[in-house]
């Protein structure tokens, strides 16, 4: 042991963790900023403030403030049954929370694809109301539910299990109704899982990518996320463009980790 | 709880005041988009188009938003979708609401009206086949050509890496295979030695992507391969992006890449956009559309334009899909690119 | 009675956790369930409160049949073990929280609380968040919390298991008083006796889900009637058909006796019994001094006894012979107890 | 006794009616679309779909990839997670925040900055060009794109696990007589081993289904480069909808498999442990 705290060694694995962050991660980060302002100041904030990647930027914002309230409702829903109730299928319903965690996000959009697409199940119901789902918004913010589905669950289910009944029944034999023991007794108890999960489910969202690229019509101004623009201008030759429009999603992800990184702290 | 109170309102400050500016640049690129004067609401289109034509239509639409102004009064904004051409034809089967289609080759309009969207008769309803303008498949190769690489033949010698579309994925590489098929059997006049020319071709190509724009960005950025088969178009575009650090070669023999443009009826009559669809697509065979064409690098059909740019487009031998050699999409998708077919059997084993 | 449980039979997955349960308890008096981990204390209780159902039988309170109303409404203070304190609310709000839930005026909240308070003695600490205070203190909020709806029962589950031994025994008697004060109708589940017999007037002893003794802290800590009983609450020797001076034993006939530590006197060989009774030899096999006695194991007659005996007397030594008087035995013969004093004209004895 | 209690805790019927709504429209549903046209493709098609060479060629690829990356990620996840808790450094608080970026940045940004990077012409891949290496659009850029997306899982699966090992134990046999080696083999291994495991675990299923970033690196040419999400892509936009539903089904049905393994693997070892 005495052998791992010696300076040569400690500095020999030091170094070894840098150089490998440094190659698989920072010359990644570094070389998306550096490409981004490669053609210049100008050309960075036209691309920024095209009327495209405005565009771009309300449906991601869309489709990721959907996901977050579906997140909040749904995760806090879920782990109020799972924590405080005894029911039969328990497991099972456990075990369907968290599969979107391990699913392709390809075979997310085929999913979609199959239940809401010409040939699928739904699409008579859909048509008949003249309503366009696939290859077009709402099975972008579907697809962005479904990839984000689990995080809050997952964070809250937890923290609720081992806080225990004991507080909830408490109060419930006092007399109190659902909002009071929700609002007095058991948010204050979860906010920082929920805001740990929301701020995960914020990342994915927003970085979506192969699942949206599978429903996306590829429509400028209309599904053409963030991520999906990233990737047009790519394949338009336009690196520097592209790589302007990914600094937008590196600075919202480094704002969620620093969030992350607080909400740990406290 | 996070956060102290007075900064709580620091914070609330600046992400309103971002929010707010955000709104303003947005309203005011939307007011920038929209066409300058006149009154009434503004028609969209969605024109749902191939790869390669991203930087044409993007002209193209502004030309028609004006021309479409000054003769009905009425704003158009058109948003285009880019993509491969197959699955771009996809996304409209599946119910991408496309008022019109310009995809890369006929067929995968053919599927859209096999799905009921659009009358049969499409391809007869505008002139030369529903195709405003045409291309080529020819070689792109590094400054030099380093290879030496003059035609076909070239192509097949052992030191050079081909990168190219996979004909399965991409509309657009179809064509490219069947350049290559003409070319072998205009000059062997045998089906077997054209496969086998084929097949020797394939076996060559190092990069095979998925859409004709993935291809080019591994050749052009990514710097893999010795030459690049893909439309002329194309080629002439990395050229003007990368001046100086590429060629184009023609081939003796080359196919004639008809794109093919169409209305999809059942969309613009829910939509209420026929008449303007008709007039987006009928537009492009204008003088002004055509000469937008060209300086997109794409062939004109219309043969004045044509003349003016004749400079442009090296003259060679064009083998059409009608040709006795083809016999036209139907027989030519059922021979080549079915499952099993001879795409499949040269390519398949690898 | 105020509360009357009739029959109360509860099956779970194919166990019977109580079996025909029946019991009454009276108003302003402190019932103690008593009983092993497992043998189905809590479960009355939480049948009580609403918080499970029963398979068969009724239980009412004060003259009600509650079986088919909600928790809620059956006037029920309940304490959990742990306090359940709402960690996020502050002594006060804790203790005014059922009387919001009860659209209290907001003045008649204050008075209350104030009063709950000052009873409790936490008036200081009423600003303050559950994790800021001790065990103690819990436990007088949980209480004060519990009854500050004016409920016609308290329950309370195990309230002393998670205190310290020293805390614990102050917490006992300040409770019982503090219960006996308000007047409310208590009961409470443990498994340590000496909490039972000191916090409550009246004891339920509980084995495998069924009753075992029901009476006053001096009956059944005396006169067990039943062997678990006897075993299961304080301490005793447990001796097989030993021959007791001065008892009426069963004649030919195998017998159990129970002999309590502090019903066997010890003396050294030197020492004056104050007794002119027969007394019987034993030996000493060890000593332990904890404190306000030395607690003496015993060898007689092959047997293991125990006794206690004063510190402040002479000490004895291992292997030492002495003389030893019982005073009291508990007999059981097919399954019937019978305490008998030794007949014997007894010393006055202090310890 | 717990589970006969009533349901006491007022909402139950609310939660209960949200919760499965969302579960059945947003997993039960789709997925239930997934199984039945699976099940239509039919026994011998579906079996002809999932094992034709190139499919097959496409698993290998993928699985082999997850592998290597999974292999490499343990060993640096496994050395950033020794560094991070046993170490005092200027820089940690960044090093343990870079860790995060993974987690949260987009695939498409991550892959085309990985392809940038590691190109002919790239910053990194110039240097590698001399000894005739080539990273991106080849099976190695498929691993560079796994190793990134995937960098802090075993990171973060370990680290608490070490920060919490009791060094007394270790001290114990270092006076004892136990060399280093001996110590981190038969005191510090068996504690982190189940975290290691379901690191490994995570990170090899994350790799398998891993899109967004490795196609902008991976050559994607069928048989040699071609991941099997890619080429559930490729069935898709050439409408081959069976043949995608049966490459799903195959995926998915082999995660569960392998997660399954590792979760007992992991209880195992933990039931072990003790």
């Amino acid at each position: 042991m005495q052998l791992l705290q010696t300076k040569p060694i400690k500095w020999l694995l030091l170094v070894l963790a840098w150089l490998f962050i440094g190659i698989v991660l920072v010359l990644p980060v570094g070389l998306v900023l550096v490409q981004a302002f490669a053609s210049g100041w100008h050309t960075y904030l036209t691309t920024i403030s095209s009327l495209v990647t405005l565009q771009a930027i309300n449906l991601t914002v869309t489709a990721t403030l959907i996901s977050i309230v579906f997140n909040l409702v749904f995760g806090v829903s879920a782990a109020w049954l799972i924590a405080f109730y005894d029911f039969p299928g328990k497991r099972l319903l456990n075990a369907l929370i968290d599969l979107p965690f391990s699913v392709s996000p390809v075979i997310a959009g085929l999913i979609f694809i199959l239940t809401f697409g010409r040939g699928g199940w739904l699409a008579p119901l859909f048509s008949a109301i003249h309503v366009q789902i696939v290859f077009a918004p709402p099975a972008i913010f579907l697809t962005t539910v479904f990839v984000t589905f689990p995080f809050v669950a997952r964070e809250v289910i937890p923290v609720l299990e081992a806080k225990g009944r004991e507080e909830e029944q408490t109060a419930a034999l006092l007399g109190a109704s659902f909002s009071q023991i929700l609002w007095q007794i058991t948010f204050p108890a979860i906010k920082a899982p929920v805001a740990g999960g929301l701020v995960l489910a914020t990342a994915r969202a927003l970085g979506e990518f192969g699942a949206v690229a599978v429903v996306s019509g590829n429509i400028q101004g209309k599904t053409l996320t963030l991520s999906l623009l990233v990737q047009n201008l790519y394949n338009d030759f336009k690196f520097n463009e592209a790589f302007a429009v990914a600094t937008i999603l590196l600075g919202s992800t480094i704002l969620v980790v620093l969030l992350k990184q607080r909400l740990l702290k406290n | 709880m996070y956060w102290q109170k007075s900064k709580w309102w620091w914070r609330l400050g600046i992400g309103l005041l971002l929010l707010g500016a955000y709104i303003g640049l947005y309203q005011l690129r939307l007011a920038q988009a929209a066409p300058t004067s006149g009154s009434g609401a503004t028609v969209t289109l969605t024109n749902v188009s191939y790869d390669s034509t991203r930087e044409f239509y993007q002209a193209y639409n502004q030309n028609f938003q004006k021309y479409w102004q000054r003769k009905s009064g009425e704003k158009v904004a058109v948003a285009i979708s880019n993509g491969g051409s197959g699955k771009q034809a996809n996304t409209v089967i599946e119910g991408n609401q496309a008022d019109v289609v310009t995809l890369a080759l006929a067929p995968d309009i053919t599927s859209i009206q096999q799905a009921g969207l659009l009358k049969a008769n499409w391809q007869q309803r505008y002139p030369d086949n529903a195709a405003p303008y045409t291309s080529t498949v020819v070689f792109l190769v590094r400054k030099g050509n380093p290879q030496q690489i003059r035609d076909w033949p070239d192509l097949l010698k052992p030191a050079v890496n081909i990168v190219t579309p996979n004909p399965k994925t991409s509309g657009g590489a179809r064509w490219n295979y069947l350049a290559a098929w003409a070319y072998a059997s205009k000059k062997y006049h045998s089906t077997e030695k054209a496969r086998q020319f084929v097949r020797k071709l394939y076996q060559n190509v190092t990069v095979l992507d998925s859409g004709s724009r993935d291809a080019t960005t591994t050749f052009a950025e990514n710097g893999q391969g010795n030459v690049l088969l893909t439309w002329e178009n194309e080629a002439k575009l990395v050229c003007q992006q990368h001046p100086g650090e590429y060629e184009i070669i023609t081939p003796s023999i080359s196919i004639k890449a008809e794109p093919s443009v169409a209305v999809v009826d059942s969309v613009v009559a829910q939509r209420n956009t026929a008449t303007v669809a008709q007039a987006y697509i009928q537009h492009l065979y204008s003088v002004k559309a055509q000469k937008i064409a060209a300086q997109n690098f794409y062939r004109p059909t219309n043969q004045k334009v044509a003349q003016a740019y004749r400079k442009e487009f090296p003259a060679l031998q064009l083998v059409t899909i009608n040709d006795p050699l083809f016999g036209g999409w139907a027989k030519v998708q059922k021979q080549h690119f079915a499952n099993g077919g001879i795409f499949d059997q040269i390519y398949g084993g690898g | 009675m105020y509360i009357e449980f009739k029959g109360i039979t509860k099956q779970f997955q194919q166990r019977q956790v109580l079996n025909d349960i029946n019991f009454g308890v009276k108003e302003g008096s402190i019932t103690a369930l008593l009983g092993p981990s497992g043998s189905g204390k809590t479960t009355i209780l939480r049948i009580l409160a609403g918080l499970e159902t029963a398979t068969k039988g009724s239980v009412s309170v004060a003259g009600q049949v509650v079986d088919e109303l909600a928790p809620q409404a059956r006037g029920i203070g309940f304490g959990f073990q742990n306090y359940a304190l709402f960690r996020y609310l502050t002594v006060y709000e804790n203790i005014a929280f059922g009387l919001k839930t009860q659209h209290w005026p907001a003045t008649k909240i204050k008075q209350r609380v104030t009063e709950l308070l000052a009873l409790t003695e936490l008036t200081a600490l009423a600003q303050h968040y559950p994790q800021q205070l001790s065990g103690g203190q819990k436990q007088r909020v949980a209480f004060a919390r519990a009854i500050a709806p004016h409920p016609k029962v308290l329950l309370l589950d195990e309230p002393f298991a998670a205190l310290d031994t020293q805390i614990r025994r102050e917490l006992r008697s300040w409770l019982k008083q503090l219960i006996h004060r308000v007047g409310i109708t208590s009961i409470f589940v443990t498994h340590d006796h000496e909490e039972a017999i000191e916090t409550a007037d009246e004891i339920v002893v509980i084995n495998q889900g069924a009753i075992e003794q029901i009476g006053a802290p001096t009956t059944i800590y005396n006169q067990p009637t039943s062997l678990f009983v006897a075993q299961f609450i304080g301490h005793s020797s447990q001796l097989l058909s030993p021959n007791l001076q001065g008892f009426k034993l069963p004649v030919r006939q195998s017998f159990k006796a129970y002999i309590r530590p502090e019903q066997v006197q010890v003396f050294r060989q030197n020492e004056q019994p104050p007794t002119t009774g027969t007394l019987e030899r034993a030996f000493v096999v060890n000593t332990t001094f904890s404190g306000a006695v030395v607690s003496v194991a015993l060898k007689w007659h092959g047997q293991a006894l125990m006794a206690n005996r004063s510190p402040l007397q002479a000490p004895l030594h291992h292997g030492e012979a002495v003389l030893i008087f019982i005073q009291q035995a508990l007999i059981f013969t097919d399954g019937k107890s019978e305490l008998q004093r030794n007949l014997q004209p007894a010393a006055a004895y202090a310890l | 006794m717990q589970q006969t209690s009533k349901r006491l805790i007022p909402g139950y019927y609310f939660s209960l009616v949200i919760t499965l709504l969302g579960v059945s429209l947003i997993v039960l549903l789709p997925f239930a679309a997934l199984v039945i046209s699976g099940w239509q493709v039919g026994a011998q098609q579906f079996w002809q779909e999932a094992t034709n060479s190139r499919v097959l060629a496409s698993y290998l690829v993928s699985i082999k990839g997850a592998l290597v990356a999974a292999i490499i990620n343990t060993g640096f996840g496994l050395l950033l997670a020794w560094v991070l808790t046993q170490y005092e450094f200027p820089g940690k608080w960044l090093l343990d925040s870079l860790l995060d970026l993974p987690f949260a940045l987009p695939t498409a940004v991550a892959g085309i900055a990985l392809a940038y990077l590691f190109s002919d012409q790239g910053w990194l891949g110039r240097l590698v060009v001399p000894l005739g290496w080539k990273i991106s659009y080849t099976f190695n850029g498929i691993v560079i794109a796994m190793i990134f997306v995937t960098l802090p899982f075993v990171v973060r699966e370990i680290q608490p696990v070490l920060e919490q090992l009791d060094f007394s134990v270790q001290e114990a046999a270092y006076t004892l007589g136990g060399g280093t080696s001996t110590i981190l083999r038969r005191l510090v291994l068996p504690e982190i081993l189940p975290a290691l495991v379901s690191g490994f675990g995570l990170v090899f299923a994350r790799c398998l289904g891993e899109y967004g970033s490795i196609v902008f690196i991976a050559g994607n040419q069928p048989y040699h480069t071609e991941i099997t999400p890619l080429l559930i892509m490729f069935k898709l936009e050439a409408h081959d909808y069976s043949g995608a539903t049966v490459l799903a089904l195959v995926m998915l049905l082999f995660s569960f498999t392998f997660s399954f393994i590792i979760h007992s693997w992991q209880r195992w070892l933990l039931q072990r442990k003790g």
